[in-house]
C-alpha cells in the first residue's frame, strides 16, 4: 500500500452547529462548573484543527507510533463466500490493537498543547483505558482511569496493561459499577482537577465538543479508507459499515462519506439476547430521546427517565446511550441502523477467523455479521463487483475468555 | 400568591440573617420517612428546602448523596413520589424546590412537571446538570407556572456566564463553593466568598452557597458572606449513620438546629 | 512511512553451503523417511526465491494481510533516557502481533505452490501454533498443531485461538510435554503424512532447508529496517539487537546487515534465574555443540547428550537448542551473543512500557534489556546520534498473566 | 572374527528362512531387567539382537518404545548402561547391535563410542536419525573397528539414495516398510515388498523390514519377502503389559516363539 495522505478535515452536511447540536441532539447538558473547561477545550480544539503544524504533528505520531493509514484489506475468501466484495479496514493492526489509539492520541496531543500535564479517562471493558495509559505513557503525562468495580474484577488483564503502563486504575463502586458509572465518576474527579487536567473522553458521545472532537480524531479512518478504496479499486464502495457503541469508529468511517450520496452507510448496534427480549443496548434501535452524559440522544431509561443497564456480549458496546450525531443520522436516514444479536456476532466472529485468519474484536464481528447480509444482497443484485467496505475496528485477542466460554472451546 | 423561594431569602434577610437551605433527597430511606425527614428539616429551622429526585447518573453527586438516591431508586421511588414529597413539604408552608438533574424532567415531559410541580405546591427547580443556555424549554415552562428557576454559578464560571446565568435565575443563585461534589467538607472553600461577590456584581437576587458546610461554625463562616446557606451530604449522612428511623430524626434535627443557630450567629 | 520494497533477497558471508552448513553447523541429521520431503522442500524453496513471481506474492501478502513493513519508529523518550537513538522495529504491529507471522504466510504459500493443502506446526506457548493456524485459514489449508500437554494447560487462550481459526491441537503427552516435545510428535506426525502435508516450522532452526528458508521468509525485517533507517537517518546503525530463541527474528533482522562491517550485531540469550543458576536457555553462551531436532548447533545436553529442560521466564525463548546459524555467528564472533535473566527482561518491559506506552513481548524484552546497555555505553563514546535498532519482535498482550504474577499486579 | 551381524542373515538363509530382529531398549524396566529381557529374546528365537539406546528426543519412535525409554531414562539409564547391557548380551553369541539416535554418540565421542562398543562386543549401530550423507564421522570410526554400518531405506527414498544408502551400509539394511513411526500395527504395509525389492536391485545385503511387525502371522508375511523381520514395539509392549517382571519376562518368550514360528512358517 502506498501512503494515502490523510485528507484535510472537511465538514459534512451533518456537522453539529457552533453550540453542538446535531439537529434535535447533541449540545451540552453539564455542570456550570465544567462548562469553562469545555469551552476552553472547544476553542482548543477548534484551534489545533486549523493549525496545520498540529494536524501535521497527529499524523505523524498516528503514522509512526501507532501504524497508520491501516490497510484496507480485501479479503477474498470472504468475498467469494458471500458473493460481493469485501474490503475491511485493518484498524485491529493499530497499537493497542484498535481505532481507539486514534482518539486518545489526538486528545493528549491536544493536551499537550494546553499545557496540562495529567489526563483522565473512564473504562468499561479497559480498552479506552489502556488507549489512555498508552497515550499518557507516549507523552510523559500521569494517568487515572476511572473503572466500575463490577468491570475490575472482570478484567484484570487490562486492569495490570494499565498499571504496567503506569496509570492508576480507580475502581467505582456506585450505581451498577460499569462504564457508565465509571463515566460518572470521572466526570466527578474532573470537576475538582479541571484547571491541571483533561478528560479523555472515549467514545463520540458526552457534551459538545466531545461528540464533535472525537470524531475528528477518528475521522481518519475514513478519510483513509475513501482513498484507499478510490486508489485500489477507481470507485467508492456501495455500502460502508460499522459497529455501532458510543459510535467513535463508526463516525470516523462515515464521516468522509456522508456526503456521497451513492454510498450507502450501516450502523450494527448490539441487540443482545434480542431486541425484543429487552436485553440488549441497541440504543437507536430503542429510539427513545433523553439526556445522558451530557448530551440529549437516543437512551435506554425508563419510563422516569432513569437509564437502563444495557446488556451486550461486547464489552465496548455495552452502554445504555450513544454518540448525538448517530441520533441526527439515524433520524435524518443517511444511515440505516440495525441491531446484530450476540449470537449473530459471534458466528460472524467465528466465520471471519477461519475464513480470513482474522479474529476480530467482538465489537467488530456485530459489523461484520451485518454488512454480510448487506452484501449478500448487493451482490445478488450487482453482481461481485458490489463491494461492502467494513470497519474492523479492533482485533480478538481481548476476547477469547468470551470466544471460550461462548463456543465452549 | 407566587410560591417563590425569594419570599423565604428576604424574610431572612429582614431578620439580619442569612437563610438555612436544607437538601434531602425523596425516598430516603423510603417515601412516607423521606416526607418526615423533610418535615423534620422544616421543624427543625430549614427556611427553603430542596428536594433531590434520585437519578441513576448523579454526576455532581458525591458517594454520601450517590448512596441515597441508589437507595431511593432501588426502594422502587418514582418521578411521581417525588412530587407527593413536594406535595407533603410544601404543606408546611415553607418554600420547597426539586434538586434534579434533567433526564427525568424531560423524559416526564418539561411542561407537564413544571404544572405538577406547581400544583403539588413546588417553588421551583434546581437544576445542577442544566444551564440557562440549554433551558430554553424549562425557562418557559417555569415561567408559565411561575416556578423559581435556580440555576448555578461556580468558581471558574467567567464573569460573562455568571451574568448570563443569574439573569436567568428566579428565587435565587446557587454558588457552588468549591470545585467539586457534594460531599461534607471539614474546611469550607476560599473559592466562596470571590464568587459571591461576583455573583452580587450581576443580581440582586439571594445567593445561596453549596457544598460541604456541616455544622454550626461553617454555617456561620458562610453566612457571614452569603445569603443562604445550602446543606445537603450532612443531613444526608445524619440519616445514613443511624440504624433506626427514630434516632435519625433526633440526629437531623439536632443537626438542623445547630446549623440554624449557626446561620443566627454571623 | 513511505513504503520501502523489500529488497531482492541477497546472500551474505555467513549462508549456509548448498547441503545446509553453517560452518560446522547446521546439515540434516534426519530420518531417511523425511529426506525426500526435505529435498523436495529444498528444491521447491530454491525455486520459489528465484521466481520474481512468488517473491512479489509473498511481499504483497504480508503487506496486504500482515501489515508488513512494520513501522522503524524512533522511541525518543527512551533514547533520551538513554543517551543514544533508540529505534524500534515494530514487528509487534504484524497482525498476530510478531515477526511469526511472515514466516508461516512465506512457508504455507510455498505449502500452496507445492500442491499440498495441509500443514501441520508445532507450538510451545503457542505463538507459532496461532500464526499457523492464522496461516492455513488464509491459505484455506487444514492444520493441526502439535503443543506439549503442560502448554496445553498453560496457554488455554492460544489453543481457543488456534481453535477457533479453524486448527485442530493435539496435545502431546511425552518427555517434558513441553515445546521439544511437541517438535518431536510434529516430525513423527510428518513421517506418516509426508506426501500431503507440510511442516510449517516456527524458527530458523531444524534440518536443512528449514534455518536458511526460515530466515528468507524472516528477513524482510532486516531488509526493510536497513532501508528504513537509511531513508530516514541516512546512515546505517552503529548496533543491532535482537533476542534470540530458535533465531528467526534474529536472523531475519540480522541477515541485511551481516556483510556491514560497522554495524555491530548482538544477539540476546534466555538467561533464565542467571546462567550461573542452571535455570536457563542460554544455548549459545553454553557453547555445548550436539545435534537436536535434526541439525548440529548448540544444544543444552547433559554428559550423555541428553537434552536438558530449559527455563526462560519467556515461553517463547524457552527451547534447549538455537538455530545453527547462530551457532556459526557466534563462533566466527561476527554478532555477540549475551544472556540477559528474567529480571533484567521483566524490568525493561515496565520500562518500555511506562516510557514509551508500548508493552514489549516478554521475548522482545530481552533484546529491550540487552540493547539499552549497549546503547547506553555508544552513547557516551558517541553522543547521542549513536543509533541502535532494536527488534521489537512482538507485543506483551500474550504475556500479562505473566507480568500480573511478576509485578504483582 | 568380525562379529557381523551378516553372519546370523547367512545361517538364516541357509535355513532357508528369514532372520528375526528383536528390539528392545537397554535399562527398561532398570538396567539388569533390561538385559534379563534381551537375553530372554536370544533364547526364545531372535537371531539377531537390537539395543535401543535411550533418548530424550526420540523422534522415530511412537508412544510404546518413548514410554519404556523414558522410563529408562527417568530411572537413571546412562549411556556406558547400554554398552554394559551390549556386552552383557552379545556374550551369547548373538549379533548385537545399538540403535540409537545420533547425539548421544555424538556427544560420547564418535572413535570412542566405535572403540567401546567394539570391546563390548557389539556388532554396530543402526542410526535411525543420520543418513549415510551426513555420517562420514561415523563411517570412518565404524570402518575402522570393524563394526555395522546399518543405514535405514524408507518407501519414500528416491532409487538413487537407497542405492547411495545400501553402498554404505554393512551388516544388513533396514527397511522401514511404513511411512511412520515405531509401533505395533495390525495390518502390514504394501509399501514394504517394493521397498525391499527396490534396496535388492542394489545390494547382497540383507534386508530387513522393520516397523509394526507384533505376531507370527505377519512375521510369516514380511518373512515372504524380506530378510529379516525386526520387531521392537511388540516386544516392549509385551513387557509394559505385565505388572511384574516374571510375567513380562514369560509374555516376551511365548510372543518371542510365536515369532519364531513365524519367520519359519513363511
Ligand atoms: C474494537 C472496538 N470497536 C468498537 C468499540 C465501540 O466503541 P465506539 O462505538 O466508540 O467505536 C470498542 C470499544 O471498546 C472497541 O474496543
Ligand atoms: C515475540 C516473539 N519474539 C521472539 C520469539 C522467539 O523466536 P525466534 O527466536 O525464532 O525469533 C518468539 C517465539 O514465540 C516470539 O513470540
Amino acid at each position: 500500500m502506498t501512503s494515502t495522505p490523510h485528507a484535510p478535515a472537511r465538514a459534512s452536511s451533518y456537522d453539529a452547529d457552533e453550540r453542538g447540536w446535531f439537529g434535535d441532539f447533541g449540545g451540552r447538558f453539564m455542570p456550570e462548573a465544567l462548562v469553562a473547561a469545555l469551552d476552553e477545550l472547544t476553542e482548543a480544539w477548534q484551534d489545533a484543527m486549523a493549525d496545520p503544524a498540529f494536524v501535521a504533528s497527529f499524523e505523524a505520531i498516528c503514522r509512526d507510533y501507532a501504524g497508520t493509514p491501516s490497510r484496507l484489506y480485501e479479503a477474498r475468501r470472504l468475498s467469494d463466500k458471500v458473493g460481493a466484495r469485501i474490503l475491511l479496514k485493518r484498524e485491529d493492526l493499530n497499537h493497542t490493537g484498535a481505532h481507539k489509539i486514534r482518539n486518545v492520541l489526538g486528545q493528549a496531543l491536544l493536551t499537550q498543547r494546553m499545557g496540562k500535564k495529567r489526563v483522565i479517562a473512564e473504562t468499561g471493558a479497559g480498552q479506552h483505558g489502556v488507549a489512555s495509559a498508552t497515550a499518557a505513557a507516549y507523552f510523559g503525562m500521569e494517568c487515572t482511569v476511572y473503572m466500575g468495580a463490577v468491570d475490575v474484577k472482570r478484567q484484570a488483564l487490562n486492569v495490570a496493561r494499565m498499571n504496567l503502563l503506569g496509570a492508576k486504575v480507580v475502581s467505582v463502586d456506585g450505581g451498577s459499577a460499569t462504564l457508565k458509572d465509571a463515566i460518572n465518576e470521572a466526570l466527578r474527579e474532573w470537576v475538582s482537577t479541571v484547571d491541571h487536567t483533561a478528560y479523555l473522553f472515549g467514545t463520540a458521545a458526552g457534551p459538545h465538543p466531545f461528540p464533535s472532537m472525537v470524531r475528528d480524531f477518528a475521522r481518519g479512518i475514513g478519510d483513509e479508507a475513501r482513498a484507499q478504496c478510490l486508489e485500489q479499486y477507481g470507485v467508492l464502495p456501495d455500502a460502508i459499515a460499522a459497529c455501532v457503541g458510543g459510535g467513535s469508529n463508526a463516525i470516523g468511517l462515515y464521516q468522509a462519506f456522508l456526503d456521497d450520496e451513492d454510498v450507502a452507510i450501516y450502523g450494527f448496534e448490539p441487540g443482545g439476547d434480542g431486541v425484543e427480549t429487552g436485553r440488549h443496548a441497541a440504543t437507536i434501535h430503542a429510539a427513545d430521546s433523553g439526556v445522558l452524559h451530557g448530551a440529549r440522544t437516543y437512551v435506554l431509561q425508563d419510563e422516569d427517565g432513569q437509564t437502563i443497564e444495557s446488556h451486550s456480549i461486547s464489552a465496548g458496546l455495552d452502554y445504555p446511550g450513544v454518540g448525538p450525531q448517530h441520533a441526527h443520522l439515524a433520524k435524518t436516514g443517511r444511515v440505516t441502523y440495525l441491531p446484530i444479536t450476540d449470537a449473530q456476532a459471534m458466528d460472524a466472529l467465528s466465520l471471519l477467523s477461519r475464513t480470513e485468519g482474522i479474529i476480530p474484536a467482538i465489537e467488530s464481528a456485530h459489523a461484520i455479521a451485518g454488512a454480510l447480509d448487506v452484501a449478500k444482497r448487493l451482490g445478488e443484485e450487482k453482481g461481485p463487483d458490489a463491494t461492502v467496505l467494513i470497519n474492523l475496528s479492533g482485533r480478538g485477542d481481548k476476547d477469547m475468555e468470551t470466544a471460550m466460554e461462548w463456543f465452549d472451546l | 400568591m407566587s410560591n417563590t423561594s425569594a419570599t423565604a431569602f428576604e424574610k431572612a434577610r429582614a431578620d439580619g440573617r442569612a437563610a438555612l437551605v436544607g437538601y434531602l433527597p425523596a425516598g430516603y430511606p423510603d417515601v412516607d420517612g423521606g416526607i418526615d425527614a423533610l418535615r423534620c428539616l422544616v421543624d427543625s429551622g430549614c427556611d427553603v428546602i430542596e428536594i433531590g429526585l434520585p437519578y441513576s447518573d448523579p454526576v455532581m453527586d458525591g458517594p454520601t448523596i450517590q448512596a441515597a438516591a441508589q437507595h431511593a431508586l432501588e426502594g422502587g421511588v418514582r418521578t411521581r413520589d417525588v412530587l407527593r414529597t413536594v406535595e407533603a413539604v410544601a404543606a408546611t408552608g415553607v418554600p420547597t424546590l426539586v434538586m434534579t438533574y434533567w433526564n427525568p424532567v424531560e423524559r416526564y415531559g418539561v411542561p407537564r412537571f413544571a404544572a405538577d410541580l406547581a400544583s403539588a405546591g413546588g417553588a421551583g427547580l434546581i437544576t445542577p446538570d442544566l444551564t440557562p443556555d440549554s433551558a430554553p424549554e424549562w425557562i418557559a415552562a417555569a415561567d408559565e407556572h411561575d416556578l423559581d428557576k435556580v440555576f448555578l454559578v461556580a468558581p471558574s464560571s467567567t464573569d460573562a456566564r455568571v451574568a448570563m446565568t443569574t439573569a436567568a435565575c428566579r428565587g435565587f443563585v446557587y454558588a457552588t463553593a468549591v470545585m467539586g461534589v457534594t460531599g461534607a467538607r471539614t474546611t469550607t472553600s476560599d473559592l466562596a466568598g470571590p464568587l459571591v461577590a461576583r455573583t452580587r456584581q450581576t443580581t440582586d437576587l439571594p445567593v445561596g452557597v453549596g457544598l460541604g458546610v456541616s455544622n454550626g461554625d461553617q454555617a456561620a463562616e458562610v453566612a457571614s458572606y452569603a445569603d443562604g446557606v445550602i446543606v445537603g451530604s450532612a443531613f444526608v449522612r445524619a440519616l445514613l449513620d443511624q440504624d433506626d428511623r427514630a434516632a435519625g430524626l433526633r440526629a437531623l434535627a439536632a443537626l438542623t438546629e445547630d446549623l440554624a443557630a449557626g446561620v443566627r450567629r454571623a
